[in-house]
């Protein structure tokens, strides 16, 4: 089989599913000479939300980039395997073109203009766009409308927010290119338990009312199997299992390794063993 | 691909932090020694010998001065142009006042001096970074080189404002001077480069090393583990002007015996910070790479038309080589902005993996 | 013939830990600190006893990395005292609070990006090294037997941590989690009397989280290191601490067991959102 | 039996003291620890062990007891093995991954008063099953981390037991009787009971003694002239009889130096680190190292791989010729040269084989490719031929003498023979005397005349009088038409194909061949990288049907092939089916050792068998695992089932005998 017909066929594949994005077997070598990724293949379909699963060092923020195609900085890239969005290829494009098409990423620990106001860093995020001030000035509104706190905060410098002021101005940027779809990384990280739950209904509001598609990237993964509807398990730059929340919530491994739930109860951090249970990833 | 690494390990500390643990990069040191030592003396012309190796150890010593400050603790330096200066002078006026004393320990003795006032016009890094830390530095070049000008003391009242070496002999071997041969020349520089690349490598491998980078990265954290941010830079600078002194000192007794105030300008400060970045910040051997490059291309691009036969005026030549030499360090940067040691680096890793590709 | 192996059974291990807490290691009075204007610290006092594990939780912004930099000496609060061990200052630089014994991990990592894991954790060792710079230069003798010897006890933290694989590897390439790894090696590197952990579990999965866990506990169980934490996940903070302050925009809204600060209500209306 | 030089040195700690004053500063045993090779030189064994003798002594071991060995390749149970032998007492190394139950089973069986266990995940297994094990007393532990806080009163870390016993030793009376004890070791004593984890049925105890175990591990020693300055890597599990022979038994005849592994997950990086001299690996992970080798250099750069491709093909037409010593032209001689220094050194150095003098394999059948292609690159890669009942041992490859499809002729001092009904049977100086506790089975296995029954089914390849080993005998089956049906001849045909990892086949009593296969997750995972065909889990990738295509292939070749060799033309596989998850020992599937249990994987995926030969095109399973801490979980999977089309047969039907 050529590889031109599998192409078609994978193309064919997206188009049926109505798949915004469609990653196939990527591979990706940092340095020329370090392999991070190794045959990860995912798919968002229209209007979901999936997440990324796995330990540090997995290969979740590794995947996000070179979707978003933003390994070059950090001396990566894809060698292998296509990444689709829309049906279309787009590993070759720019991030710049790749925002203009709608794809969007917000990185890992929120990096805001800490100079700016949390205005101006909203609006930068509308760099990209060409449709005249009114209609970003309408967006603004509507990121308001899903970050309340922004709106209070909007003349503060972003460096002086908190935390999760700072994560919120850095969906609320992204939100601002018209995205279609948000690679997110890791929102959780260091934020406060209401903080997290908050920016997740708001994510699952932007899914539902303005429909955007989300990637995201997470380590509690407690939080991203309730707002998902699908996931993906990475470990050692390997898909080593998926499915959709549900099952994997009720998978025996999921549960012990992700949820820290053994025999139907929470484990005490007390309690750990200097040794890991071996992993069967069996799905 | 020629690395054999199996059965090479380590059972003990001492040989895991060897500056060469594996046996084939040992081998390689010990033939570019060996080359340097026997094989250069005795192929070379006396030509090549005094206008490629012995300026290419010159500004090789200096480069690694610069990269201590610079690219191992990250204190961006416009002055070692000048520090170098103090070197020379220093020695200059210590071959006056003690003419019989040995000319190598005059040498290294007017390192101290710039390593002296490196230390003094480092004093502002405690307080400025970055950019306002290299303007401050560049301060000190332009004093230090008007005081090459205006103090006659320093050029011993010479009319011409210029310092001339003197003729020093050492086992009764011409060493400076007019009568000494390039190939002495070029093996005292040689030994000295040699003891002080390895003096280097021990501190940079040390606690000194470390306290150093640890500011270079975050010298917040540093602070935080017990490091005094003031002891550490200024030590850097000391050390770093040290080496461009011993530097500068080399470049007017063994090189070029005589020089004039405007030698050690502003110029020259750029011309080894270029070496640096080319090289590559932070990396011993980057110096000697960078060092090499941008001594010999020139070079190479000047003689290229000899070669081919081809007749352009020496002026067109001249601008040719600067155009092209810009062009390089351009094209190099773009290709790997980490300098010829990472370049070096990866071609190693790939030749230890080989024949697969990681 | 001697009764089966029946009592080789974990100790309920809070029975062994209650002994081992003591005396007041570190007293903070009355400390307020404001940014031109801003208040970040209002008026906040408690105290950390020698060997116990205090966690300080708060929503984002409730000023905990503040306080963890009054206390290690970033910032110089305008009003109010630090006592550690015994001794009261109000102004100390931050390499003094290095030699007074008090070690620290970021939030956001502060490690030396440039720098390999190893290195990294050298460096924790600085202060333990005394030869010479001349010695270093030949680092020959004594200057290298120091250098084994320290490299030796790092060795010891490198096992301990589990991040044998990654020794040489530059700090920068590594996710965030190893990051977080290596930087409590080098604050365990300078083997301190406190240890302050700026969300030590940030961006862990639950297993990692487990190591992490297991790893503050044996510091603090081994070596009697007293740990003071800031942590979002309630479930390491109930498990670990002994005792935990809560911040909520500069002020202190409850200090006391986990079970009392659980069911504390200002905790669960300022922080916990619903009760865990 | 004991005569020659060795004759006074009937035991291993007999053999230690000896290697102490010979030896004395030269390394016996490496750790990679704490970022170096930690060192033991054979006089610090000596004296570590000495004193974890007397140590052990104190808490009351005695001539006869057993204590048990759990845990990976830590120097200090390798001590503890030679402690234990010090006094008398019997080692059982058990696998130091065995599930729980397992473990209880042995350690019962055994009557182990005492364990020396690795770490804490050790110490928590056998505290799950102290309910069944009466007669343990103690245990002793390596690594101390997270046993702090458990109750020490019957627990000891190794560290003091030898620390105690230092002190102990200081008096010299008591000197003497640990000396002495050493001294007067009997080589008739039992040496170490090994448990065998069989194909079929519970494990059994295979008892050695002291002074046939040091006998037999003389021979070897002798035959591949092993001395002091070789180094080999223990990174097999301690509990298999290759392990205890090949690096504890021929190390302390030899003296050479044997390299234990950071962690399994590094056993990769320390090879290469200590470029061992002499090397052990199982076909199994040959086939692994070979497959990583492949997918790297499919990833390589269009200048490597043609080198790759070029060199190999010039390997494989010189290379084995020129290991052999046959005439090779000089154009050939002249490539090979070539060959060697831009691929055959290079990747042998980056594999860690660089050093490797005499490298052995067995324990399976090997794939006559892949075998071809190390001994090609210059690997002296021999087979050999064994079980525990031998000491390891039956026969091996004499340097010069290979043959991919033989084991060998008979090693030194080693009678064979083959019984009328075509079983391979042997006397041999490491023979075991019995099975522990199980005089019914070992009668069963030992002939009148004082042979061991290998189960086997072999026969003397007419050329070279080497043996060629067929299959287990009582598996070798015949189809209802009548035809021969070997189990293993097929499944090993299969096996050698890179993307398949395990197959299971049945036939005996049947009307046609079926088979069960696993395929290779890293090996097709990299082919469906390059096919572009994307996955996420082993499961789906099992299941996907360019996946069953491209097995169907093989399957076909097969085929072919079997339809070419006369008698086993009928074996050709009609059916087949892909699991959808990997066959693992701690579901019972296949032996530690990675064999496959036939029989009881029949009865776990029997909706499956059942399928294979009713026709169905796809059967619904559903499975239990056992996960390490003894937790059970269900998958559950829709199976499809693939027709294979036979060959004609071209050569005569053969009916078996």
């Amino acid at each position: 089989m050529t590889s031109a017909t599998t192409t078609a066929a994978t193309n064919a594949k997206a188009a049926a599913a109505d798949l915004v994005l469609s990653v196939n077997n990527i591979e990706v070598i940092y340095d020329h000479v370090i392999l991070v990724l190794k045959g990860v293949s995912l798919d968002v379909p229209r209007g979901g939300i999936v997440a990324l699963l796995g330990a540090n060092g997995a290969g979740k923020t590794t995947t996000l980039k070179a979707i978003s195609n933003l390994l070059h900085s950090e001396r990566g890239e894809v060698t292998k395997g296509s990444i689709l969005f829309e049906g279309e290829e787009v590993q070759d494009l720019s991030p710049n073109e790749l925002v203009r098409r709608g794809c969007i990423q917000v990185m890992e620990g929120r990096h805001c203009f800490g100079h700016l106001t949390i205005e101006e860093n909203l609006l930068t995020g509308a760099f990209t766009r060409r449709d005249g001030n009114a209609a970003i000035r309408r967006d603004l509104d509507m990121v308001y409308t899903y970050f309340h706190r922004l709106r209070e905060r909007k003349e503060s410098q972003a460096g002086y927010t908190s935390g999760g002021e700072q994560q919120m101005c850095a969906i609320g940027r992204a939100l601002m290119s018209r995205p279609k779809m948000i690679l997110l990384d890791e929102p959780s990280m260091g934020l406060a338990p209401q903080i997290v739950e908050e920016i997740f209904e708001i994510v699952k509001d932007l899914n539902g009312k303005e429909n955007v598609s989300f990637l995201l990237a997470e380590q509690n993964t407690n939080m991203a199997l309730r707002y998902a509807s699908y996931g993906y398990i990475l470990e050692n730059g390997r898909v080593v299992m998926d499915g959709d929340a549900k099952s994997l919530t009720e998978n025996e491994d999921v549960k012990e390794f992700y949820l820290g739930i053994a025999e139907g109860k929470r484990k005490s951090f007390r309690e750990g063993k200097h040794y890991r249970r071996r992993k069967r990833w069996l799905a | 691909m020629f690395y054999r690494e199996a059965g090479q390990f380590k059972t003990s500390y001492e040989a895991d932090e060897s500056v060469f643990p594996i046996r084939q990069d040992r081998y390689g040191i010990a033939i570019i020694l060996l080359l340097a030592i026997v094989g250069v003396p005795l192929l070379a012309s006396e030509f090549l010998i005094s206008s490629f190796f012995v300026p290419v150890l010159v500004f090789s010593l200096a480069a690694i001065g610069l990269n201590l400050l610079t690219g191992y603790t990250g204190l961006l330096s416009l002055g070692s142009g000048a520090f170098m200066g103090v070197g020379a002078y220093a020695c200059y006026k210590l071959t006056t006042f003690f003419p019989d004393a040995n000319i190598v320990l005059m040498i290294l003795l007017s390192g101290f001096a710039a390593a002296a006032v490196g230390a003094l016009f480092g004093l502002p890094s405690l307080r400025i970074k970055g950019f306002y830390l290299a303007v401050a530095t560049l301060a000190a070049q332009f004093f230090l080189s008007w005081c090459f000008v205006r103090v006659p003391w320093l050029y011993n009242y010479n009319v011409s404002g210029a310092i001339e070496v003197p003729t020093r002999a050492m086992f009764g071997v011409p060493v400076t001077g007019p009568n000494a041969t390039p190939t002495t020349r070029y093996l005292v520089a040689l030994g000295i480069v040699i003891v002080m690349t390895w003096l280097a490598s021990n501190l940079i491998r040390g606690r000194i090393g470390r306290t150093w980078m640890a500011v270079r990265d975050m010298d917040l954290a540093a602070e935080l583990i017990g490091i005094k941010l003031y002891r550490t830079k200024l030590l850097a600078f000391a050390v770093s002007s040290f080496y461009c002194g011993v530097a500068g000192a080399m470049m007017v007794f063994l090189w070029f015996g005589s020089a004039e105030p405007d030698t050690f300008n502003i110029n020259q400060s750029f011309f080894i910070l270029f070496m640096v970045i080319i090289g590559g910040l932070g990396s011993l051997v980057g110096s000697f790479f960078g060092a090499i490059f941008i001594w010999g291309a020139p070079i190479v691009i000047k003689t290229l038309p000899y070669y081919f036969d081809i007749a352009i005026a020496a002026a067109t030549v001249e601008h040719l080589t600067f155009m092209i030499l810009g062009a390089l360090i351009i094209f190099f940067l773009i290709v790997e902005p980490h300098g010829l040691a990472r370049l070096w680096q990866i071609g190693k890793q790939k030749l230890r993996v080989w024949p697969f590709p990681y | 013939m001697t009764a089966p192996y029946a009592e080789i059974v974990p100790n309920a291990a809070s029975a062994a830990r209650s002994g081992r807490i003591g005396d007041r290691l570190l007293s903070v009075e009355n400390v307020s600190l404001s940014f031109g204007g801003v208040k970040a610290i209002t008026d906040v006092s408690f105290d950390i006893r020698k060997g116990e594990i205090r966690a300080i939780i708060g929503p984002n912004g409730a000023g905990k990395t503040s306080m963890l930099n009054v206390i290690n000496g970033f910032y110089h609060p305008q009003k109010g005292r630090i006592t550690f061990r015994g001794k009261t200052r109000s102004k100390m630089r931050p390499f003094e609070a290095a030699y007074g014994g008090i070690a620290r991990t970021f939030q956001n990592v502060a490690l030396f990006r440039g720098m390999s894991a190893l290195d990294n954790i050298m460096a924790g060792r600085t202060l333990k090294m005394k030869r010479s710079f001349f010695w270093q230069l030949l680092r020959y003798g004594p200057a290298l037997r120091e250098e084994v010897e320290h490299r030796k006890f790092v060795e010891e933290i490198i096992d301990f941590l589990k991040i044998q694989d990654i020794r040489r590897v530059q700090v920068g390439r590594l996710p965030y989690g190893l990051q977080k790894r290596v930087e409590l090696g080098r604050a365990l590197a300078m083997e301190p009397d406190l240890l302050l952990l700026d969300e030590p579990m940030a961006g862990m999965n639950v297993e990692e989280k487990e190591d992490m866990s297991r790893f503050i506990l044996d510091v603090n169980e081994h070596f009697g290191t007293t740990i003071a934490l800031i942590e979002h996940d309630m479930g390491v903070v109930m498990d670990l601490s002994d005792r935990v302050v809560v911040l909520d925009h500069g002020i202190k809204i409850a200090d006391g067991t986990p079970d009392e600060v659980k069911a504390n209500q200002a905790v669960i209306d300022a922080y916990l959102g619903v009760a865990h | 039996m004991a005569d020659g030089p060795h004759a006074a040195l009937n035991t291993f700690p007999k053999l230690l003291v000896r290697n102490a004053r010979q030896f004395g500063d030269r390394p016996a045993i490496r750790h990679k620890d704490l970022g170096i090779w930690q060192t033991w030189t054979w006089r610090r064994v000596y004296d570590e062990t000495r004193a974890y003798a007397a140590g052990l002594s104190r808490l009351g071991l005695r001539r006869g007891d057993t204590m048990a060995i759990v845990g990976g390749n830590r120097p200090r149970l390798y001590m503890s093995v030679m402690a234990a032998q010090m006094l008398g007492a019997i080692p059982v190394p058990v696998y130091a991954d065995a599930v729980a139950e397992e473990l209880a089973y042995v350690l019962a069986h055994a009557e182990v008063r005492f364990a020396a266990v690795e770490d804490q995940e050790q110490v928590d297994k056998i505290i799950s099953i102290k309910e069944r094990l009466p007669q343990l007393e103690r245990m002793f532990y390596e690594e101390p981390r997270g046993l702090r806080d458990y109750d020490h009163s019957r627990l000891t870390p190794i560290a003091d037991i030898i620390k105690d016993g230092a002190e102990a030793l200081k008096d010299a009376a008591f000197a003497k009787t640990i000396d002495d004890g050493i001294a007067n070791g009997n080589g008739d004593d039992p040496s170490i009971i090994l448990y065998t984890s069989g194909t079929t049925g519970q494990s059994k105890g295979v008892m050695l003694t002291c002074a046939r175990s040091v006998q037999a591990a003389v021979d070897t020693v002798m035959f591949d002239k092993l001395t002091e300055r070789d180094v080999a890597l223990a990174y097999l599990p301690l509990a298999w009889v290759g392990d205890h022979y090949l690096n504890y038994a021929q190390s302390l005849v030899a003296g050479f130096c044997m390299a234990c592994p950071e962690s399994p997950e590094t056993i990769q990086q320390d090879l290469r680190e200590i470029g061992p001299t002499f090397y052990f690996a199982p076909p199994r992970t040959l086939e692994q190292l070979l497959t990583r080798v492949t997918i790297r250099m499919e990833d390589a750069s269009a200048l490597n791989k043609w080198l790759y491709r070029t060199f190999i093909g010039i390997a494989r037409r010189y290379g084995e010729k020129l290991l052999n010593g046959e005439p090779v032209p000089l154009i050939g001689r002249l490539l090979y040269g070539i060959g060697r220094i831009v691929l055959y050194e290079p990747l042998k150095n980056t594999l860690g084989l660089s050093r490797v003098r005499v490298a052995y394999t067995a324990g399976e059948a090997i794939g006559p490719d892949l075998f071809a292609f190390y001994r090609s690159l210059g690997l002296n890669l021999k087979q050999l031929y064994g079980q525990t009942e031998a000491f390891l041992y039956v026969t091996a490859q004499p340097d010069g003498q290979i043959y991919s499809d033989t084991v060998g002729p008979a090693m030194t001092n080693v009678d064979l023979r083959i019984a009328d009904d075509g079983e391979v049977q042997f006397r041999s100086p490491g023979m075991f005397t019995e099975y522990f506790k199980d005089e019914a089975k070992t009668a069963e296995v030992l002939t009148a005349d004082g042979y061991v029954k290998t189960g086997d089914a072999g026969f003397f390849d007419e050329k070279t009088g080497h043996l060629k080993i067929i299959d287990r005998s009582k598996d070798v089956g015949k189809l209802n038409n009548g035809m021969l049906f070997p189990p293993k001849y097929v499944e090993n045909k299969l096996k050698f194909y890179p993307n398949i990892r395990e197959v299971v086949a049945y036939g005996d009593k049947r009307d046609y061949v079926a088979v069960m296969i696993n395929i290779d997750l890293t090996a097709v995972g990299s082919w469906a990288e390059r096919n572009n065909v994307a996955y996420a889990s082993y499961q789906e990738l099992a299941g996907h049907p360019l996946v069953y295509d491209m097995i169907a292939e093989h399957v076909a070749e097969v085929n072919k092939s079997l339809a070419s060799e006369t008698i086993m033309a009928g074996a050709q596989v009609k059916r087949f089916l892909i699991l959808h998850k990997e066959l693992d020992p701690d579901d019972g599937e296949l032996t530690r050792t990675q064999k496959v249990r036939r029989g009881f994987i029949a009865e776990r995926y029997a909706p499956l068998v059942t399928a294979l030969y009713d026709g169905s095109t796809e059967a619904d399973i559903s499975t239990q695992v056992t996960f390490e801490d003894g937790r059970k979980g269900v998958i559950s999977a829709r199976v499809k089932i693939r027709d294979m089309a036979l060959e004609p047969i071209r050569a005569p039907v053969g009916k078996a005998a």
